[in-house]
């Protein structure tokens, strides 16, 4: 009975207090959002090259690297931000030429393998080239909260917010109604049938890169202006990862609503239940929540129901 | 070149279904066997402790590894969990019972990390590919949380950390720092010779070809009657076993002493690499790729001393990383399907001399 | 040059004193199975694994099998139809037919129906022995006209299961009823075996004949046991050789190597799995007694050439280089000159580098002894595989003679003839050039046909049919068959099949066949090789649809053109040869093919056939014409037909004078 | 016929099944008898539910109503591989072998439900394991003679053509000895004297082993000369079930194959070769039925796989050995 009390005692806490749960919720959400930007990248990658990218933490650190590096050293926001831009499209193509290309038709898990290598690689390399000592990333929002109605509002992590969400709809749009948009949805499901829309693969490619290399410097500066630049931030990938599950490796709405469930019941469970187990339960606790919702949802958020062929 | 098969046929099914049907190749493996044992009469300490000892252990984490992912197809991401539940349970095994031989312990740790492998391996049987491989992860971050915040496993010792206590084998010290590197050595060859044998005899019998039969092709595997249950289980009950084994064997015969931080997710990696470069579905190619990815980084640090170049500490720390990294990128690109293959290929060239096929 | 020139006198003190009067195979057999009762007799490849049988049980499966046959109804002097690939209960349904005092008549397995009958009949089998469906099928098809058939025993009852025919039963039932008789006759099969005798009819072999009807070929087991003996003696085999039988058992030569020798020196024969695995079997066991015909020596070169020119450039080129190095000692060796210092060392380094890993490749790294017949060989492909260390030596003989005549001794091995007799072979040529010899081995006669008989036997001496000489060191020399050796219009001596093997040992040459008699010159017909000119053409990037169309190129017309001058340079050093070089040549638009009667089962060209067939071709080659338009019926493999056109090119080749030899 | 002594009564009975996919019907109330020791073609235009029959069959759909009786007893919802070992094994459209292992291990697979298992015998290859390794090659050995595949036992499987890799997945399915062989399409894809070979395979098994055999054929030469029965569906109905004869005459089967009487979609693969070449009727212009017209690859009734999530293969598919 003290057992099951104390895993349901928070549930009385939360009726007790609804205005910390909407705070929690608040904080989850917005969490969530970075999860699911961050969950975008592999999505878009996966979803054109069928290549599982575990760099894309990296390329978030690498981003955030890059721009505060360039910042330190003088240069105006605008133009290092400019500056990153061609820094992370100038990787997509070099990723392109000397991973994946020489690697075309390999199996899903050698390429998998090969983006491990590269994590290594721009792991060191951003740290050569910049430095590995934390670094402060100053976007000109304070990190400070106000009040809305009785909520208790964090500044930054709204901007965040705002700008994951614009970034999503920007990148839903670009599916929807560009031609390399609709390509690359076509290439995701046929690459015969992407091909014969005019587009070369080699362009795809390059073009899924640069975006999820454009994703991850959003997330980069976000998650560096909440907490420093450090290496840490390409542990973040780990934590999109079981956004994936819930949300299909394909779906971008599924990466969406994936992302910000993650976001919030990680929250809740930290804040809820994190202290009767010690705490820290947020590494695993989204792996086991997706697994538990793939028990009761196989086909996940928007998957179909799968019919097999034989 | 070297082969001279004329001349050799067989005449049962047993010696034509032999592990090493060609004499000259029975031959060979006698030798590096007797090379194996007399190591550590020539072989300095240095060599024993950095070089063929972790070979040794992360060879028996890497074919645990293959057994799930080479044979039976499910990519998995969580063996530095599993190896972290061997190398806690033979931890808690052996202060709990001091009298009982160190390499039960161990045995009985792989059970155990067996049966957290049959927990684990349950979403196989909804899930496959890389969704499998991100719920692996659940296995790697939930276990090592588990040890680094219950104190009961590393028996309320404030470091944290878990120690390998002094055990003997037939009256020679083989865990604890009073066990020199040659014995400990010796333990981890017999062992993981031991069950590279008996990994080769399970894929190339019944299990094996269950595991095969879901790796290429899940559903006709299904109609021709293999049961996913038990087929995906057994795959992760019989990896989770090495990894066990090698997690015990990680802390007491390598490292001595360990906190959780030693089985995290680059360990998982580690060993993934071990068993991609060595060439996944190859139980040889598991101690190539284990051998490889521990000697390229020892490599890359002693080139440039080599070439008489003095690096800062940092910077010839993160040029070693961007080597590492392209090294890998590089490998995989020349020869996606590992050592193993290589060693294949050349083999055939050799039989089939002067002939290229 | 000499006329005549004798085998030395057989020796007898080997082996357990017989009543030589009395020996047959089945007697041997059970001296065998005494003397060597439980070494290896037979093995077969089957089901994956190799399976042998001792002498013991070899002679009690033909024991059962003979026992079953009596159970039928076997009399004396009946024949037996055995028709199948090699296998172990074939050749015991042979030993057993011989044991009732039977005859057994093997066939060959890809005979057709019209073939099949007529030896059938001819034969007046009562019994057959077949492998399987397919030999029953051919046999119930054409039972209507053989009214002597009565028995057909099949050794596979795979799809034989709901035949209804009462003349079938399968070879496991027969032993089954032969153990049965046995039990209920006890003392039969040993009765039985002891009323042969040596000059009993061991075998009718019916010869393919490059002409008209088969003949039925009579040999008593006295022809083969002495010839066995002999070849068994001089080439030193013992009961530890092992032989690989793959070549149809209706041809004499695997009647003498898998059969009579092994019986006679008790060395294990080998039966491959299937005709596909031969070459695969081959290595497994890794024979020490080969026997291969030029043909087959042939297609095992053009496989190691193709294969090697697979292979990356310096390897490539290192194993040329090698071969070479072998080529030019084998060469000092043959002509028994000193070889360089130099080319010895290269020559180990070779064998430990191509030679001995080429040879154990191609399963041979065993053999002792390996023979080559049937026709000439290039001695450019003799050279090659002696040069590997492989013992091949040539020999000569036919079905008339118990396959052997005259063989290579060890040690006295030449490019150009066919050895020495044996061991009581007398030898001597005719007036005409024809090759006449007598020796125990020399047939009983033709089965039903005593005038073929008496126009090929006088006195005891058999007239071969070859053109050939005695040289100064007592070596046959064959040149040609007598009959097709011809002279130039200017009387130029003209040898058509020396000059076709020499075309042959091209890889890209499959058939050749040279015309020249009373004609001003001589001119080719070719049939290339569609598989490595294919492969060489791919290489060159030259598209082709057909065989027909590939025949055609202007690019493989001047390939082969530089193989025909290769051969005309090379017969500027043979004196008599020098004016027959090739002149004009075609490549023929279809392959020489068996079912079209253009070639023998035994792949030799039926020149008459192909003269006649190909007139067309052949005046337009004495034409000038640059090119002939052909009209072809071809055979598809569902049955249907369909007529060709074509026109077929033709080229001038360059001529050479003495000495421009490179 | 093979007379078995078993109880009278259908082998195995399909009873109305339907099996429907979203918005798509299938199958609809399919009735299907096949008698122990027959030989029965399934034959029908693409998309008439051929494959879907034979996977309801083997247990990898379930179907949506009806029931399936074997033997007389229900087994609608039973899993395939619970079908395998009642003794039902099939092939598949597009080969579905084992790449990474040798032909010799596909085969061998094919006898797991004979196999009985115990890890630690099997890891130290002793006793009952070994016996059982070895007892059962030498039955593998008499399959592969059986289909004269002798040359290429140790072969890699991926590595074989096509025409092959059909026979050897024909010698895995005889593997498991099975009562009932469902065979998709076995000749599809094959030259005529690679047809000619499995025909004769076909009749062989059947003679040999006494197997009943369903099997969905294109080729009505085929059909002809080796099914004792037809059964002809389309859009998931059976439109047709008798002899040869009374099939390759019966109007809507006619009807179905050449659109005779109403105008034909020209996406229609009208494969089957009708008696005289002359009945295959004109070719009609006119756009058809719809349905077809909008779905190129042919394939009504039975969906294209969605993009399957849970479906990310992984691992190289080349040959591996170990």
């Amino acid at each position: 009975m003290g057992a099951l009390g104390a895993v349901l005692a928070p549930f009385a806490e939360m009726a007790a207090s609804p205005l910390f749960l909407a705070e929690v919720l608040i904080g989850g959400v917005a969490a969530g959002l970075l999860y699911a930007l961050v969950a975008l990248g592999f999505v878009l990658i996966f979803k054109a090259s069928g290549v599982f990218n575990f760099a894309q933490g990296v390329m978030v650190l690498f981003a955030a690297l890059t721009l505060v590096g360039l910042m330190d050293r003088g240069v105006p926001a605008l133009l290092a931000l400019a500056l990153t831009i061609a820094v992370m499209i100038l990787l997509a193509f070099a990723i392109e030429r000397v991973v994946l290309r020489p690697l075309v038709n390999q199996a899903p898990i050698i390429l998998f393998m090969a983006t491990i290598g590269l994590t290594f690689f721009l792991e060191g390399f951003g740290e050569m080239v910049w430095g590995a000592n934390v670094k402060r990333l100053d976007v000109g929002i304070p990190d400070t909260s106000f009040k809305v109605a009785g909520l208790l509002v964090n500044r930054l992590e709204l901007a965040a917010a705002l700008t994951a969400a614009v970034l999503v709809t920007v990148l839903a749009i670009f599916f929807q109604k560009t031609r390399i948009g609709r390509a690359l949805r076509a290439v995701a499901d046929d690459h015969e049938a992407a091909l014969s829309i005019g587009i070369p693969l080699k362009t795809i490619w390059v073009v899924v890169w640069s975006v999820s290399g454009l994703v991850a410097l959003a997330a980069g500066i976000m998650w560096g202006a909440k907490s420093g630049v450090q290496f840490s931030l390409s542990l973040i990938a780990l934590k999109a990862l079981p956004v994936l599950i819930l949300g299909g490796f394909t779906s971008v709405p599924g990466a969406i609503v994936g992302g910000i469930m993650i976001g919030i019941g990680e929250k809740v469970a930290e804040v809820y239940w994190g202290p009767l187990v010690g705490g820290a339960i947020e590494n695993w606790f989204a792996y086991v929540m997706a697994l538990g919702f793939l028990l009761v949802r196989p086909q996940g958020l928007f998957g179909e129901r799968i019919i097999e062929r034989v | 070149m070297i082969y001279r098969e004329a001349g050799q046929f067989k005449s049962t099914y047993a010696s034509d279904q032999a592990i090493f049907p060609i004499p000259q190749d029975r031959v060979f493996v006698l030798l590096v066997a007797a090379v194996a044992l007399l190591v550590p009469a020539v072989a300095s300490e240095y060599w024993l402790q950095a070089v063929l000892i972790p070979v040794l252990v992360y060879a028996m984490a890497a074919i645990g590894l293959d057994l799930l992912t080479g044979y039976a197809g499910q990519l998995s991401l969580g063996t530095g969990g599993f190896m972290a539940v061997g190398a806690y349970s033979a931890f808690k095994l052996t202060t709990a019972f001091p009298d009982v031989n160190i390499i039960v312990v161990f045995l009985a740790s792989g059970l155990v990390a067996s049966a957290v492998g049959i927990v684990f391996g349950i979403p196989s049987l909804r899930i496959k590919g890389f969704y499998l491989a991100v719920a692996t992860l659940a296995a790697q971050f939930f276990l090592v949380w588990l040890f680094n915040k219950v104190a009961w496993f590393v028996n309320y010792a404030p470091s944290g950390t878990i120690t390998a206590p002094p055990r003997s084998v037939l009256g020679v010290m083989v865990t604890g720092p009073e066990a020199t590197p040659g014995a400990r050595y010796l333990v981890a060859l017999i062992l993981v010779a031991v069950f590279a044998l008996a990994a080769k005899n399970l894929v190339r019998g019944r299990v094996g070809r269950t595991w095969m039969a879901i790796r290429d092709r899940d559903i006709a595997a299904e109609i021709i009657g293999v049961r996913p249950l038990s087929a995906k289980l057994s795959a992760f009950a019989v990896s989770s076993f090495y990894c066990g084994v090698a997690g015990a064997e990680l802390v007491f015969l390598y490292l001595g002493s360990a906190e959780t931080l030693a089985f995290d997710i680059q360990l998982s990696f580690l060993v993934l690499f071990m068993v991609i470069i060595g060439g996944l579905g190859s139980i040889l190619g598991s101690f190539l790729g284990a051998a490889f990815i521990l000697l390229l980084p020892i490599f890359l640090t002693n080139a440039p001393h080599a070439v008489g170049l003095k690096l800062p500490v940092a910077l010839a720390k993160q040029l070693e990383l961007m080597a590492f990294g392209a090294l890998i990128v590089f490998f995989l690109i020349v020869e996606p399907h590992g050592l193993a293959r290589l060693w294949q290929i050349s083999k055939e060239k050799l039989r089939l001399w002067p002939f290229p096929h | 040059m000499q006329q005549a020139v004798s085998g030395a006198a057989a020796r007898t003190s080997r082996g357990p004193a017989f009543d030589r009067a009395a020996e047959t195979f089945p007697k041997l057999v059970q001296a065998n199975a005494r003397r060597m009762t439980d070494k290896v007799a037979i093995r077969e490849k089957g089901y994956g694994i190799w399976r042998s049988w001792t002498w013991r049980r070899y002679a009690e499966e033909a024991r059962d099998i003979a026992l079953g046959l009596a159970a039928l109804g076997f009399a004396r002097g009946d024949k037996t139809a055995v028709i199948g690939d090699n296998r172990p209960e074939l050749y015991w349904a042979m030993l057993a037919t011989q044991a009732l005092g039977g005859i057994p008549v093997p066939l060959y397995q890809d005979s057709i129906e019209r073939e099949l009958l007529y030896i059938v009949d001819h034969a007046e089998a009562r019994f057959a022995v077949v492998e399987d469906q397919e030999q029953v099928d051919k046999l119930l098809r054409v039972r209507a006209d053989c009214p002597r058939l009565e028995h057909v025993i099949y050794k596979d009852p795979r799809g034989l299961r709901h035949y209804a025919d009462t003349c079938l039963l399968s070879l496991e039932a027969l032993q089954e009823a032969g153990r049965k008789f046995g039990r209920e006759h006890p003392g039969f099969f040993d009765e039985a075996v002891a009323q042969g005798g040596a000059d009993d009819v061991a075998i009718i072999a019916y010869t393919s004949g490059t002409t008209g009807r088969p003949k039925g070929t009579m040999l008593s087991h006295r022809n083969l046991i002495a010839t066995a003996r002999n070849a068994v003696d001089r080439e030193g085999l013992t009961a530890s050789d092992e032989v690989v039988a793959y070549l149809p058992m209706a041809w004499i030569g695997d009647h003498m190597f898998s059969f009579a020798q092994s019986i006679v020196a008790g060395f294990a024969t080998n039966c491959p799995e299937s005709a596909a695995t031969v070459l695969h079997d081959l290595k497994e066991i890794g024979p020490t007694y080969f026997f291969a015909p030029p043909r087959i020596w042939e297609n095992i070169l053009t496989q190691v050439m193709l294969r090697i020119d697979d292979a990356a450039a310096p390897k490539r080129r290192m194993v040329h280089f090698f071969l070479d190095v072998a080529r030019r000692v084998e060469r000092r060796r043959l002509a028994h000159e000193p070889v360089p210092l130099a080319d010895q060392l290269l020559y180990q380094v070779g064998r430990a580098l191509v030679y001995g890993p080429l040879r154990d490749n191609l399963g041979m790294r065993r053999i002792r002894l390996a023979y080559t017949a049937g026709e000439a060989i290039g001695p450019e492909l003799f050279e090659f595989y002696r040069s590997l260390g492989i013992n091949v030596k040539q020999l000569y003989g036919m079905t008339e003679s118990s396959a052997l005549v005259c063989i290579q001794a060890d040690g006295d091995v030449k490019l150009d003839t066919v050895g020495t007799p044996l061991p009581d072979v007398e030898l001597r040529i005719s007036e005409e050039g024809e090759v006449l010899y007598r020796s125990p081995g020399v047939f009983v006669g033709y089965y039903k046909n005593p005038e073929a008989t008496r126009e090929t036997v006088e006195d005891g001496w058999v007239h071969s049919g070859d053109a050939g000489v005695i040289d100064r060191s007592g070596h046959l020399r064959i040149i040609d068959r007598a009959r097709d050796v011809g002279r130039l219009a200017d009387g130029t001596l003209f040898a058509p099949k020396y000059l076709e093997n020499k075309l042959k040992f091209s890889p890209y040459v499959k058939e050749a066949v040279c015309v020249g008699d009373a004609r001003p010159f001589v001119a080719a017909l070719i049939n290339i090789d569609l598989a490595s000119v294919g492969t060489w053409a791919e290489r060159k990037n030259v598209a082709y649809t057909s065989f027909a169309d590939l025949a055609q190129k202007p690019e493989v017309y001047e390939l082969i053109r530089q193989e025909v001058e290769r051969v005309n340079r090379s017969l500027t050093g043979e004196e008599a040869l020098r004016g027959a070089q090739i002149r004009r040549f075609l490549l023929l638009h279809k392959e020489l093919d068996a079912d079209d009667q253009e070639i023998t089962r035994t792949r030799k060209v039926r020149r008459a056939f192909v003269a006649e067939k190909y007139r067309a071709l052949i005046d337009a080659l004495y034409s000038g014409r640059a090119s002939v338009k052909v009209e072809a019926q071809v055979t598809y493999e569902d049955g249907r037909t369909a007529t060709v056109r074509a026109e077929v090119q033709i080229r001038e080749a360059q001529a050479f004078a003495a000495g421009a030899a490179a | 016929m093979i007379d078995t002594g078993r109880p009278a009564g259908p082998l195995l009975a399909v009873e109305k099944v339907s099996v429907v996919f979203g918005a798509v019907q299938a199958l609809t109330d399919v009735n299907l008898d096949i008698r122990r020791g027959e030989i029965v073609a399934i034959i029908g235009p693409n998309g008439a539910g051929k494959t879907t029959l034979l996977n309801v069959i083997s247990g990898f759909y379930q179907p949506t109503s009806g029931r399936i009786l074997y033997e007389g007893q229900d087994r609608t919802r039973w899993k395939p591989y619970d079908v395998a070992r009642l003794g039902i094994a099939r092939t598949f459209q597009n080969v579905a072998l084992f790449k990474g292992m040798s032909v010799l291990d596909n085969i061998m697979t094919g006898r797991l439900t004979k196999m009985r298992g115990n890890l630690l015998f099997e890891a130290v290859y002793w006793g009952p394991a070994r016996r059982q390794e070895l007892e059962h090659r030498a039955h593998v050995e008499r399959i592969i003679d059986f289909l004269e595949i002798e040359a290429i036992r140790k072969t890699p499987a991926g590595r074989l053509p096509y025409g092959l890799q059909k026979r050897v997945e024909l010698a895995r399915a005889l593997a498991a000895e099975p009562t009932l062989l469902l065979l998709d399409e076995p000749m599809a894809g094959m030259n005529v004297e690679e047809k000619e070979d499995m025909c004769r395979f076909v009749l062989d098994v059947h003679d040999e082993f006494g197997t009943t055999i369903a099997l969905i054929e294109h080729d009505m030469s085929v059909v002809m000369d080796i099914s004792h029965r037809v059964v002809a569906l389309d859009y998931g109905r059976k439109i047709a079930d008798g002899t040869p004869d009374e099939v390759r005459s019966d109007p809507a089967v006619l009807e179905a194959y050449l659109g005779v009487g109403e105008p034909q979609p020209q996406a229609r693969r009208a494969d089957m070769e009708v008696g005289p070449s002359g009945a295959r009727g004109e070719p009609q212009p006119q756009a058809g039925r719809a349905d077809v017209e909008v779905n190129p690859s042919g394939a009504r009734g039975e969906p294209q796989p969605q993009a399957r999530r849970a479906d990310t293969e992984v691992w190289p598919s080349g040959a591996r050995g170990a």
